[in-house]
């Protein structure tokens, strides 16, 4: 393997009205954080089809964020509750598809939590560095022998 | 409570404060507190430590946390407020800065000994406070106080930074507690100024000076005795009275109790016990106040 | 299968804004490589897009080189999406071919410094959106009608003149107010800044006046308490609480109040912030409006015994306005437009509990003190001590719960000035030494720094350092039986103990406990601190996130009163621009069935909070009324055969912006 | 021989199920040889490997390929198959969708082996046997097997294919039909699936009983209640997917008082079957609290054996992240 350094890509994807704002505002504040992720703007949280991670995870992301309103704030009024069940879910699929649980996060960063969204950035892909590049399938290799262990 | 508590005196309770750990222990039986005290504890690593290797104050003050988790017990009741803070602010930075984690963690593994898990630190007061209340303090009071209003006296350390003591601006819980017990006070505005503290010892007259302040106030509210929660203060403002009358050519002399000595009193436990004898400068009118006991029924 | 609409003939334009992006980006190779992504036909890169020949070069383009897409790589889409819409059909697209991407906010703002990474994102989320805008399709622009009627809640002078600029340009305003009277802190005061006229005397007549309109619905002691549709359309129920008297038959004689059972009033009199003492029946101030008196059930003898004379009852007579047996009352409303001027709290001053508010009784706070000048106050205008005696000496502490870690960390904008206004009315009642504490004069404003001038002149002492504790401990004989200030004087850099009679803690001003509450309700943001978020704190101050949501006052953030008035007049005039205009644009970015592929499984229809989906029983299929969806795209993700879909979010659209940013090709 | 269109018959990674399919046509069987000539059907009859080999490039017809590939040999069969025939149909869920072996993605070929030719509990192997790639024959002529691939993977991603005809097993109706529309010669779109484009609920005999606001809040399994044979199966709770699921079965499972577990995979609308009918069923979950939410949603066992029952290695995970790269 090697030697560059490895960087997480991280897709990103935002709500309109709370996470996307903080991602905004912690520009506009120009707070710093680590450049590895890419944002997907939605309206809602609720619009995140779990067809969109696994399509993310399959077309190369090593970590997918999800960020909506925090419960009881959704623009929608109850966009991101849909969002938690089906995240919920996703994430015992993920789990038994043997992708690591810091690739997968949700997180509630509302429009005045700049700061949070910033530290949640860095928090994660520094956990994803840790984890190394997500290699979802290996080469197919014809061995001379089957082995059974 | 029935477990009880662990108990780490640290070297004032055992020198300079021994009227401190007497009342204490006097003080808990009358409560049927137990008091455990832990087994081969050693410095908490307070004031020059501190001071000149943070390090090695946080490790040996590690030690003591370490060797309490392993006496299985959850609460350490520690009376020295220098302790008391040392404790917490190890247990607090261990937490906070790994760095200082991980130094600590390599000290202790030297002497074969884990990191504790935080466990809870607690003052005697607010031991009594929490764990007892005012009101059962109330229902136990079998002496009348004689001896004039006093005036509460927290010093620096027990309550700030930390603060599950009581309150750091104008604490209260002395008061109540004593006003339970049927000891008026007074309203003391520098019950959390310095008291001298080591300064006595090194730039003498500044740590007088401040002393002074504090009995000049005490005797112009009208208190007829300090009471403190910490040994250091207790000692700074008893043994150099003589010296702040000569500063401030009036006469501030009087008794400076441990909190734990007047309620021990009050719930009836023998003056002696208390270590009331122990005084520097006003003995007198403290054992006279002490020995007037007048035996009444609960509920004064 | 949903297709690309045509051959995309794509113009790609990034944005330098001066050097907020250039100065980390590099847009020159950003634009150069755009140009050579599929579809692509033009990519440019200009030092402000959004500037008018930023937006012709779109234009001209558009004749010159056919394109039919647009991609704008500047700032956040919430602050130009609309403008680079417009650019696209000025130049005779569909509003809806023009797509932005944020480089700024989400780029080079956030990795300063970084300029290969920062190029490296731009050159990916660039990519992203000309892989996403093949996709797009035309859409209709959608329009909503509005109400003409609009609800203000609070009744401080943001609300009241709010209230009236609407009314009097003959809108419908329903006015909601918690407290039995409106006039708000305003009220409250003695004297304004800088100019020292009187409060009442400007503010009465405003309140009466909206009493008096035809246009106003005053409801007092009310709250709303629901809030559901959208820009336009809102409906809003209001309840209001009972004052047990009828508010249409009651007349003000105040008879009741002389009649109570209690000869004294002796009940802590919230519009005196409890110096002043009132009675279970009461007016909270002569001019309150309504001029109706309120009972309280709190400390009313009939309310807590049931055993009272009612000599207020006989008191009134015949008019019969006491009623014991009110009930909450609920109104439901519909309004087009909402002006929230809820306003703001002061700071508890239990909060620094070292300058001992309610331990030492000479300890006050500006409101309570702004009380006590007031002729009309408790003490008829008299500063006084609680035991009665003149102050000679006053020490005035700023800041106090503001610019503060343990409080808040922000300048509360009119304690500087508000002081100065206290010093210098406290001087002219009592002739007492005025000593101001402050960290730092803050008088920005029309005569503000001429009106600290005054007062240097006026002999007000001035003390440069933040004060450490107030304290009755007395070092020497002038200290005896006096308020110690202990403070670092930063001008002579020394701490000084200054013994004083009385001491004025300046609270500053913090959002309502119950801001979050009221966010809730209307679905607006509010920063870190609490205040509610403007659309933009330039561009849109008094607008809010939710379409046809304004702001006026401090419950935007702290202000003085000409501000107040002067963005409460903005609110009204933006409200009225909408209702005026009779409908607004809306985003077309609404969910629709593709019928033929819906089986009816009705998956759909209870994931939509807005009730915008049914089930068409004769088809056996879902439809969506685009009236009432709001476009949020919950229901899309949800459908399991994928039969429900959003326009401007059409699952290739999200797809392809994911494989792009992931350059997957 | 006849110029009748000549069709093929092969099956790979499948439980023969689709097989029987062609069986079951029963008499229209005498239909389907009346207009085809069969040149390859191993399972029925007596045609070699060497005879395809024989013959000409495209000279078969269609082909309709059952079972997903998961051996070297499948995987040259069906190469061998594409080279020799004009049309290649993905016949049945394992071929189209990788299908229940497929579910083998969740392991690796070692974990396989192991557990069928060490652990089952139907297993007596003392020596530890296991079938080898090459094996010699008392010492001489050596025999060779084809190897177990570590990833399942479903025609398509071996080899172009030209249309599918989707179930577990396509229904003989599904298959007719889609004879029908190849003889017929108006040749629908390549890459077509040759069912409805519907979800099941449209043609679901249950359809009226749904409530228009279903909302869960207990998941049961089928062997925990009394079914009641009218009701929607989701409205009782049971895990149904027939809402995500293409039509053209004719809800017969769902007719047999059996919840639909999605043999004839997602419409074209959808990318992936798993992901989309988990967004929809969790959806329906009746809570806001995360704990509960968690709660209700652990009454689905197996998520991935549930939800990619037949379609793991046609989604964009295809398998389980190898734990060895």
């Amino acid at each position: 393997m090697p030697e560059e350094k490895f960087e997480p890509k991280i897709v990103a994807f935002f709500c309109n009205w709370c996470t996307y704002m903080a991602a905004d505002s912690a520009g506009t504040s120009r707070m710093q954080y680590v450049p590895n992720a890419r944002v997907v703007r939605l309206m809602c949280s609720g619009r995140i089809d779990p067809q969109f991670v696994l399509d993310a995870f399959a077309k190369g992301a090593d970590g997918v964020l999800i960020g909506g309103c925090h419960p009881g704030d959704c623009h929608y009024q109850e966009g991101n509750y849909k969002t938690l069940r089906r995240i919920t879910l996703l994430k015992r699929v993920l789990k038994e598809m043997g992708i690591e649980e810091d690739r997968f996060r949700l997180e509630w960063i509302s429009a005045a939590e700049a700061d949070r969204l910033r530290t949640t950035v860095n928090d994660m892909v520094e956990k994803v560095r840790a984890l190394g590049p997500l290699r979802l399938s290996a080469k197919e290799v014809i061995p001379e022998e089957v082995a059974v262990s | 409570m029935s477990e009880g508590y662990l108990y780490f005196p640290g070297c004032s309770l055992k020198g300079t404060g021994r009227a401190y750990e007497e009342s204490l222990l006097t003080l808990f039986r009358l409560l049927d507190l137990k008091l455990e005290e832990l087994d081969d504890w050693n410095c908490c690593g307070a004031t020059s430590y501190m001071s000149i290797d943070e390090g090695a104050a946080f490790a040996l003050s590690a030690r003591n946390l370490a060797l309490a988790q392993k006496s299985g017990k959850n609460q350490i009741v520690v009376p020295c407020a220098a302790c008391y803070l040392v404790l917490k602010k190890t247990q607090d930075y261990v937490e906070r800065y790994p760095e200082i984690r991980d130094h600590v963690t390599a000290s202790l593994r030297s002497v074969k000994l884990p990191m504790a898990e935080p466990l809870a630190i607690r003052h005697p007061l607010e031991v009594l406070y929490n764990d007892i209340g005012v009101g059962r303090i109330r229902s136990k009071v079998v002496r009348k106080w004689a001896g004039g209003p006093i005036a509460c006296y927290y010093g620096c350390q027990a309550v700030r930074p930390y603060y599950e003591v009581d309150k750091p601006v104008d604490p209260t819980r002395m008061e109540e507690l004593l006003e339970a017990a049927g000891i008026p006070s007074v309203p003391y505005s520098l019950k959390t100024k310095c008291c001298g503290g080591s300064l006595t010892g090194t730039i003498h007259e500044v740590g007088v000076r401040l002393n002074a302040i504090l009995l000049k106030e005490a005797v112009r509210k009208g208190a007829k005795a300090i009471v403190t929660l910490c040994p250091l203060c207790q000692f700074n403002l008893d043994a150099y009275q003589s010296e702040v009358c000569k500063l401030t050519n009036q006469d501030l002399r009087m008794p400076v109790f441990f909190f734990t000595q007047l309620l021990g009193w009050a719930l009836g436990g023998d003056p002696r016990e208390l270590g009331v004898h122990r005084f520097i400068s006003d003995a007198a009118s403290a054992k006279q106040w002490l020995s007037e006991a007048k035996e009444v029924a609960a509920h004064v | 299968m949903f297709e690309t609409n045509g051959t995309a003939r794509i113009g790609v334009y990034v944005c330098h804004c001066g050097t907020n992006i250039a100065g980390t980006v590099d847009v020159k190779s950003l634009a150069e490589y755009a140009a050579g992504l599929p579809g692509v036909v033009v990519s440019r890169e200009y030092k402000y897009m959004c500037s008018d020949p930023g937006q012709e070069l779109i234009n001209s383009d558009v004749r010159e080189h056919k394109l039919n897409r647009i991609v704008v790589a500047s700032c956040s889409p919430l602050l130009h999406e609309h403008t680079f819409r417009t650019a696209a059909e000025k130049s005779g697209l569909n509003p809806y071919y023009a797509h932005m991407v944020n480089i700024r906010e989400h780029d080079s703002w956030v990795h300063q410094g970084e300029k290969e990474a920062a190029t490296e994102k731009a050159k990916d989320l660039v990519r992203a959106a000309v892989r996403r805008i093949r996709y797009h399709k035309p859409l209709e622009k959608g329009y909503v009608p509005i109400d003409p009627n609009v609800l203000i809640v609070g009744g401080g002078i943001a609300g009241i003149h709010a209230a009236l600029t609407m009314a009097n340009a003959g809108k419908h305003v329903y006015l909601v107010e918690r407290e039995p009277t409106i006039g708000g802190h305003m009220a409250k005061f003695d004297k304004t800044f800088p100019t020292l006229d009187c409060a009442a005397c400007i503010l009465t007549p405003k309140m009466t006046s909206v009493k008096a309109h035809p246009n106003i619905t005053l409801w007092t002691l009310s709250e709303v308490t629901n809030v559901e549709g959208f820009v336009g359309n809102y409906e809003v129920t209001v309840t209001r609480h009972p004052r047990y008297v009828h508010e249409d038959l009651c007349a003000g004689c105040l008879q009741c109040i002389e009649a109570c059972v209690y000869k004294q009033p002796r009940f802590d009199d919230e519009f005196n912030v409890g110096l002043g003492k009132r009675k279970p029946v009461y007016i909270p101030f002569p001019q309150a409006v309504p001029q109706v008196v309120l009972i309280d059930p709190e400390t009313c003898i009939q309310f807590k015994k049931g055993t009272c004379k009612k000599t207020c009852v006989e008191a009134c007579g015949d008019r019969q306005a006491i009623d014991f047996e009110q009930k909450d009352e609920v109104k439901k409303i519909k309004v087009g437009t909402v002006i929230l001027a809820t306003g703001f709290q002061t700071v508890a001053a239990e909060r620094v509990p070292y300058y001992r508010y309610g331990v030492y009784p000479n300890v006050y706070t500006s409101l309570e003190v702004e009380r006590l000048i007031n002729a009309s106050g408790p003490t008829g205008g008299e500063v006084v001590l609680r035991d009665g005696t003149k102050p000679k000496s006053v020490g005035i502490i700023h800041c106090v719960g503001s610019r503060d870690e343990y409080t808040n960390k922000w300048c509360s904008r009119v304690c500087c000035m508000y002081s100065l206004k206290l010093a210098h009315l406290i001087k002219e009642h009592t002739h007492a030494e005025v000593f101001n504490f402050y960290i730092d004069m803050r008088t920005p404003g029309k005569g503000f720094e001429e009106f600290y001038h005054r007062l240097l002149k006026e002999g007000v002492h001035f003390i440069r350092g933040r004060v450490a504790e107030v304290t009755d401990w007395a070092d020497d004989a002038s200290e005896e039986g006096k308020l110690v200030l202990r403070v670092e004087d930063t001008m002579s850099a020394m701490v000084r103990r200054i013994p004083v009679d009385m001491v004025v803690l300046s609270m500053g001003l913090e959002p309502h406990a119950d801001a979050p509450e009221v966010r809730r309700l209307f679905n607006i943001s509010c920063g870190g601190e609490g205040f509610f978020t403007e659309r933009h704190p330039k561009l849109a101050p008094v607008s809010t996130f939710t379409d046809g949501i304004f702001l006026a006052g401090c419950c935007q953030g702290p202000k003085d009163i000409p501000d107040t008035v002067a963005q409460a007049g903005a609110a009204a005039s933006e409200a009225m621009a909408l209702i005026d205009a009779g409908s607004v644009e809306i985003e077309p970015n609404t969910a629709y069935v593709v019928e033929e592929a819906c089986s009816g499984c009705r998956t759909c229809i209870v994931l939509c909070p807005f009730s915008a989906i049914s089930f068409v029983q004769e088809k056996k299929k879902a439809a969506v009324n685009a009236a009432l969806c709001k476009g949020c795209g919950t229901c899309v993700a949800g459908c399991p055969s994928g039969s429900l879909r959003q326009n401007l979010f059409e699952d290739e659209q999200i797809f392809e912006e994911i494989e792009g940013v992931l350059n997957y090709a | 021989m006849s110029d009748k269109p000549k069709v093929a018959f092969y099956w790979c990674a499948s439980c023969g199920g689709c097989e029987e399919t062609v069986v079951d046509l029963e008499e229209k069987i005498l239909d389907v040889v009346a207009a085809v000539d069969i040149v390859f059907w191993p399972v029925a009859l007596d045609f070699k490997r060497k005879d395809v080999e024989a013959m000409p490039d495209g000279a078969i017809t269609a082909t309709f390929l059952n079972g997903a590939i998961r051996t070297t040999e499948q995987e040259e069969m069906a190469h061998l198959l594409r080279k020799k025939s004009q049309l290649l149909i993905a016949f049945g869920a394992c071929s189209q969708l990788g299908g229940i072996p497929g579910l083998a993605n969740l392991w690796d070929r070692r974990r396989v082996m192991t557990a069928v030719y060490r652990e089952a509990p139907s297993t007596v192997n003392p020596q530890g046997t296991a079938p080898q790639a090459k094996h010699a024959h008392d010492g001489k002529q050596s025999v060779t097997l084809p190897t177990l691939f570590d990833t399942v993977k479903t025609l398509d991603q071996t080899v172009e294919v030209d249309y599918y005809v989707p179930g577990c097993p396509p229904t003989p109706k599904i298959l007719l039909q889609a004879v029908q529309t190849l003889l017929s010669g108006k040749l629908p779109e390549k890459g077509a699936v040759l069912a409805p484009d519907t979800a099941l609920c449209e043609e679901c005999p249950r359809k009226d009983t749904r409530p228009e606001k279903l909302t869960i809040k207990e998941w049961k399994r089928p062997h925990e209640i009394l079914i009641d044979p009218e009701k929607c199966l989701l409205a009782q709770g049971l895990l149904c997917l027939g809402s995500a699921t293409r039509g053209g079965c004719e809800a017969m499972c769902v007719k047999g008082n059996m919840p639909c577990t999605g043999c004839f995979g997602p419409t074209s609308r959808v990318r992936d079957f798993g992901a989309k009918s988990l967004s929809a069923l969790a959806s329906l979950v009746d809570s806001n609290d995360e704990a509960e939410i968690g709660k209700i949603l652990a009454q689905i066992p197996d998520p991935v054996g549930t939800l990619y029952r037949y379609s793991l290695p046609a989604s964009p995970l295809r398998r389980k992240k190898p734990e060895v790269i």
